[in-house]
């Protein structure tokens, strides 16, 4: 591809040359292998057609769009309110996080801005679909590497964070419950306390997780020095969320834009690693969720009083214009460029979805690794396929 | 001689054989069946925070039956390119071996069904013959992932032959034979620095080859953290993933089976075997053991290999897998060095003492 | 579309425009890279406390990046396009029994205007200030083609293709232009206007049928009397 | 105080789990014994107080996924009040959602002006054929027996701002 393709290339030729040598000698004859679109480890539909040489892979080349939905056609034919409940499908897991950057969007073409309890009730959603996504990718995380008790310790503790998403939107995994200017209903009693608990109990799942999988000195010679990814290749392909910090760029879009959210309210930490391989983007997903409860600890305690909806008219048109929202979204940076043209519909809505990013650099970081390798790599740098494919 | 062996003898050939026959079944199928349904269903349901089955029974304890149930109703599907003889065949071998190796474990003072006298060494060479099986599956079935699981598995169960057949030795050095009854009665009638309550189990005395052979045997069940041949998330359960219905189902029974006689041959190493210490019943040698020991033998044996199990089960469901290159150099680089001080060292501390 | 002009029409107040309508930072940013692009920029717009829109010439694209990446943009966010020509289909609301309603083409262009039907849209960002720039060209009507940004920001190959398969956009020196997302055989842009979405034609809208006006618009008798819960 | 590795730590935390299930119980139910109840606002299905509608289409018109249908005709009502005119209202003939479609986004609640529908958090409702997931306006008006109460709001909520 470009020169620091080439440069990794000949490192990792420099640091295996004994077995090039032997392959030479043993005239090993290459194998394709088909990895999914039905595969455990790609969890959804992404096909990856992987030449090998024994167990070493020496091409890769990603195949997705078996999901493919057209997400940016079909919001050309909705309104605003139907695109909301819309776009909540592209990650499934995180799914309010989806809403949030597509409303802020429409709510900046229209020039106004959500009251603050909405703000809040907002940030803390979008914390919790965060905690609800990256739970499941670390308990998801273990099985990949053939753990297989993790995973039910992420099912059993993400369930309590989707009740309390249910609790409050209706909607365990797609809430739709974010309205331009604002938030379709108030909080519900009781739900403030429950959520103080939750979060105590996310923090013991961590912790437990920390200890079951993180400790392990199995898991971290699986992935530790497993796929690095230098920053200015990060860079180059446009990576972001845990998988750029990983690689040691001190970006998060929460603290570094100005956004009408309540980031800024409450005191956390962006948590970066210099190394840039497996284990760092695994590691520092697992102190975002950390910091995720963190934070809706200190907002529940702040939310305060009035409405949850300014003054909107009921049936929404969008002055024309065009706006461009990103938000760190569980996956990374989602953005929606958002063209109106005074309708009741958006003109053109592009979707930037993080894992689109984030997989695109698979041909590159593949190249060279063994075949359990590839899963490793494959759930460090976690994708949701309807991220993919949107 | 005690009066089940006058009983046995007094059956005809074809009657005794019978009677080993259906004893081999029972020996090999009911601890599998108990593994699959107390650690494969429940203990790792607990350690998920889960129930587990809970519908087919009491507490879901006919849940194999209705499994087995369904696996015998399913379809006899091999692919079209398979090499059928050889598919057929495979789960045969790898069942064929289980039985091959149970027939040494001793149950009970005259509860053997052979007696061999090097025992142990002829367990460890059948063992080696599933090996065969899960070759030659992956090889038939036509199927790259299969053909990688094979060439894994394989790879890994001779390279993990060695520090098991290392640890075992050291055993071997200390009770002085090779036999398994002797190897038993040895750690039954032994005494430790003088004091013969617990006789000399050879797991205190033998620890580091205890500890050398049960990850041997982890790695010799393919199980994780050593399942890269059946790695479900990369290979899609390896060499087993063309067989369903009936030759999964003997694979399946294969494997718990198989995990069962090795936790059996293990506690006969390590643990004791089928007897209690001899001092507490004021026996001396196998022939002063009292005639009820051949019904508690069993009980007994079957004891310590669930116990035995559970330490394969919780390490199975705990850690995530090795990569094969790592898997070979902890076999390699780090267990038969050790295994091989070990056996030096057993060597001078016999000579010594 | 049934729904008449509320009396609720909102009124555009862009409240980007009313705090004092500086921005610092910005401008900086923009004068710096109108000065390294020179006479490469068609048009550039700033919007304070918003972003920065640029439309670059079609013939120095693949310069722009270069020029931009140099610049500290070294982010790579997006790369897609726009077709400005409005649909021809409306939102698939019409009924099929009545004659297609004449609908308005005329081209209406974005923010930093336009020349032609697809313009082509990406996004930069410089992650030391987490500023972006949003940069826009003109693809040619007849023959859309334009150069490749692989080379210059790796991760621009699978938005080209995704780009050349949506909207039939070739780029020069793509190594790889191949379907991403849609079988190897399909055939059509889907993502020009002029590409039908089948899901809204094979099925007349429920909307259709028509009982009485949309409430709230006349004030009908009826609506008032709703026994209310 | 040296470090336990992690491999034990891991052994320690499946058997802890382990020992919480036994004393304290599983996490999960077993579903067709017991059920959890999900919470009020929680949308499992849309049930439809067919006295409210007047079959102003809104609902049919906003939905995303165009599976609620719609006929209905005008009528004449004997006036409210003695001596007054004939009303004009409609009659509802059909109104149908087809949940094999629903995607359960709940813009037709929002958008009813009369609260002829609302969410019902009851969800056992699965059919062998796809067909039988377009429920017709009696079996929709059955679930209204199940819509509960809309739950107390949190503190410093802002209570007329709802509509």
């Amino acid at each position: 591809m470009t020169l620091l393709g080439d440069r990794q290339q000949l490192s990792y030729i420099a640091s295996q040359a004994a077995d090039a040598r032997v392959n030479l000698e043993l005239e090993t004859e290459g194998m394709t292998l088909n990895i999914g679109p039905q595969h455990p480890a790609t969890h959804g539909t992404l096909r990856i057609i992987a030449r090998l040489d024994g167990e070493q892979v020496v091409w890769v080349d990603p195949s997705c769009g078996y999901m493919h939905r057209g997400y940016e056609k079909l919001t050309e034919v909705r309104t605003y309110p139907q695109v909301t409940a819309l776009v909540n499908r592209i990650d499934w897991l995180g799914s309010f996080a989806n809403e949030v950057p597509f409303i802020l969007a429409a709510e900046k073409l229209m020039g106004i801005e959500a009251p603050l309890r909405a703000q809040h009730i907002r940030t803390i959603l979008f914390e919790l679909s965060r905690i609800a996504n990256v739970s499941l990718f670390l308990g998801d995380l273990g099985v990949q590497l053939g753990a297989i008790t993790p995973v039910f310790m992420a099912f059993r503790d993400r369930e309590y964070v989707l009740n309390l998403i249910e609790g409050a939107t209706g909607g365990r995994f797609h809430p739709n419950f974010d309205r331009i200017g604002g938030l379709k209903d108030d909080l519900p009693a009781g739900w403030i306390d429950e959520t103080r608990t939750v979060m105590k109990k996310l923090r013991r799942f961590c912790d437990e997780i920390e200890d079951l999988l993180f400790g392990n000195e199995i898991f971290q010679s699986r992935t530790r020095g497993i796929g690095v990814i230098p920053r200015d290749i990060a860079l180059q392909y446009g990576m972001s969320g845990a998988n750029l910090r990983a690689s040691g760029v001190d970006w998060d879009l929460r603290r570094d834009q100005s956004l009408p959210m309540a980031w800024d309210k409450v005191d956390w930490k962006v948590w970066t690693h210099p190394d840039g391989d497996s284990f760092a983007r695994c590691w520092v997903r697992l102190q975002e969720v950390r910091e995720s409860t963190r934070i809706v600890e200190q907002l529940v305690d702040t939310i305060p009083a009035g409405p949850v909806m300014t003054k909107v008219p009921r049936i929404i048109k969008v002055p024309e214009g065009e706006a461009w929202v990103c938000t760190e979204n569980p996956l990374g940076e989602m953005g929606y460029y958002v063209v109106s043209q005074g309708d009741l519909g958006p003109f053109r809505v592009k979707i930037r979805s993080a894992s689109f990013n984030n997989m695109s650099i698979t041909p590159w970081l593949l190249k060279g690794v063994y075949v359990p390798d590839i899963v490793t790599i494959l759930a460090s740098l976690y994708f949701i396929l309807g991220d993919i494919d949107r | 001689m005690n009066t089940v062996s006058l009983i046995i003898a007094e059956v005809p050939y074809w009657g005794q054989s019978l009677l080993r026959v259906l004893g081999g079944l029972v020996a090999v199928l009911l601890p599998a069946g108990t593994i699959v349904y107390l650690f494969l269903f429940k203990m790792m349901s607990f350690m998920q925070s889960r129930l587990g089955p809970m519908e087919a029974g009491p507490y879901g304890s006919m849940q194999l039956f209705a499994e087995v149930g369904k696996w015998l109703q399913k379809e006899d599907i091999y692919p079209a390119r398979a090499d059928k003889f050889i598919f057929k065949l495979a789960p045969l071998i790898v069942l064929a071996s289980t039985f091959l190796l149970v027939v040494v474990v001793p149950f009970g003072p005259d509860a053997w069904f052979t007696n061999f006298e090097a025992g142990i060494f002829y367990a460890l060479a059948v063992s080696s013959i599933s090996v065969l099986g899960i070759l030659i599956a992956g090889w038939s079935s036509a199927n790259k992932y299969s053909l990688l699981g094979g060439l894994r598995a394989a790879g890994q169960l001779i390279a993990y032959e060695l520090p098991m057949v290392l640890a075992v030795i050291g055993v071997v050095i200390q009770a002085g034979t090779m036999n398994l009854q002797g190897i038993v009665l040895a750690q039954n009638s032994g005494s430790m620095f003088g004091f013969d309550g617990l006789g000399n189990p050879y797991v205190l005395t033998q620890f580091v080859g205890f500890v050398i052979f049960m990850i041997s045997v982890q790695a010799e069940l393919t199980q994780a953290p050593f399942d890269m041949p059946v790695a479900e998330s990369e290979l899609v359960s390896g060499y087993m993933t063309e067989y369903s219905g009936f030759r999964f189902l003997i694979f399946f029974i294969g494997e718990f089976a198989t995990a069962g006689v090795f936790a059996m041959i293990a506690s006969v190493l390590f643990l004791g075997g089928w007897a209690v210490p001899f001092s507490w019943f004021g026996w001396t040698t196998m022939d002063s053991v009292d005639n009820w020991m051949n019904l508690a033998g069993p009980l007994i044996l079957f004891t310590k290999m669930m116990v035995i199990m559970f330490l394969v089960m919780w390490v199975r469901f705990s850690y995530p897998r090795l990569r094969e290159d790592q898997l070979q150099r902890f076999a390699w680089k780090v267990l038969i060095p050790i295994s091989l001080v070990n056996i030096m060292l057993t060597a001078i501390l016999k000579v010594a003492f | 579309m049934a729904n008449p002009p509320n009396e609720e029409e909102f009124q555009l107040s862009l409240t980007t425009d009313t705090p004092a309508a500086t921005d610092v930072v910005r401008d900086g940013i923009l004068a710096r890279v109108q000065a390294a692009l020179g006479d490469k920029i068609v048009e550039s717009l700033l919007k304070p406390g918003d972003d920065i829109w640029v439309r670059v010439r079609t013939e120095s694209w693949r310069e722009t990046a270069v020029i931009l990446r140099d610049l500290g943009f070294s982010y790579f966010d997006f790369l897609s396009a726009i077709d400005w020509l409005p649909s021809p289909f409306g939102r698939g609301e019409d009924d099929p029994t009545e004659p297609a309603p004449v609908r308005d083409n005329t081209i209406r262009h974005g923010y930093t205007g336009g020349d032609t039907r697809i313009q082509m849209l990406a996004r930069v960002v410089d992650p030391t200030t987490s500023m972006g720039i949003n940069l826009k060209a003109d693809v040619p009507d007849d023959n859309a083609h334009i150069e490749s940004w692989t080379t210059v920001y790796a991760g621009a190959n699978w938005h080209e293709r995704e780009a050349w398969e949506m909207f039939g956009i070739t780029f020069d020196g793509h190594p790889d232009l191949r379907h991403i997302y849609l079988p190897t055989d399909f055939e059509g842009f889907p993502l020009r206007k002029d590409f039908p979405l089948l899901a809204r034609i094979v099925k007349p809208w429920p909307g259709i049928v028509d009982v009485e006006p949309m409430p709230g618009g006349d004030q009908d008798e009826p609506a008032q009397d709703g026994d209310a819960q | 105080m040296p470090k336990v590795p992690g491999l034990f730590k891991g052994l320690g935390v499946t058997l802890g789990t382990f020992a919480r299930t036994v004393t304290q119980g599983a996490n999960t139910v077993q579903y067709p014994h017991e059920k959890e109840t999900p919470p009020i606002r929680s949308r499992g299905v849309i049930a439809l107080h067919e006295g409210n509608c007047t079959s102003c289409m809104l609902c049919a018109r906003s939905c995303p996924d165009w599976c609620i249908y719609i006929e209905g005709h005008k009528e004449l009502a004997p006036p409210r009040r003695a001596g007054g005119k004939p009303r004009q209202v409609n009659m509802l003939d059909r109104f149908d959602i087809d949940y094999a479609l629903c995607m359960y986004c709940g813009i037709c609640v929002d958008v009813c002006p009369f609260d002829a529908l609302f969410w019902s958090p009851e969800y056992e409702y699965s059919e062998p054929s796809i067909a039988d997931m377009l429920h017709d306006k009696v079996k929709l008006g059955e679930w209204m027996e199940t819509v509960p109460e809309a739950p107390e709001l949190e503190v410093g909520a802002d209570k007329k701002g709802k509509k």
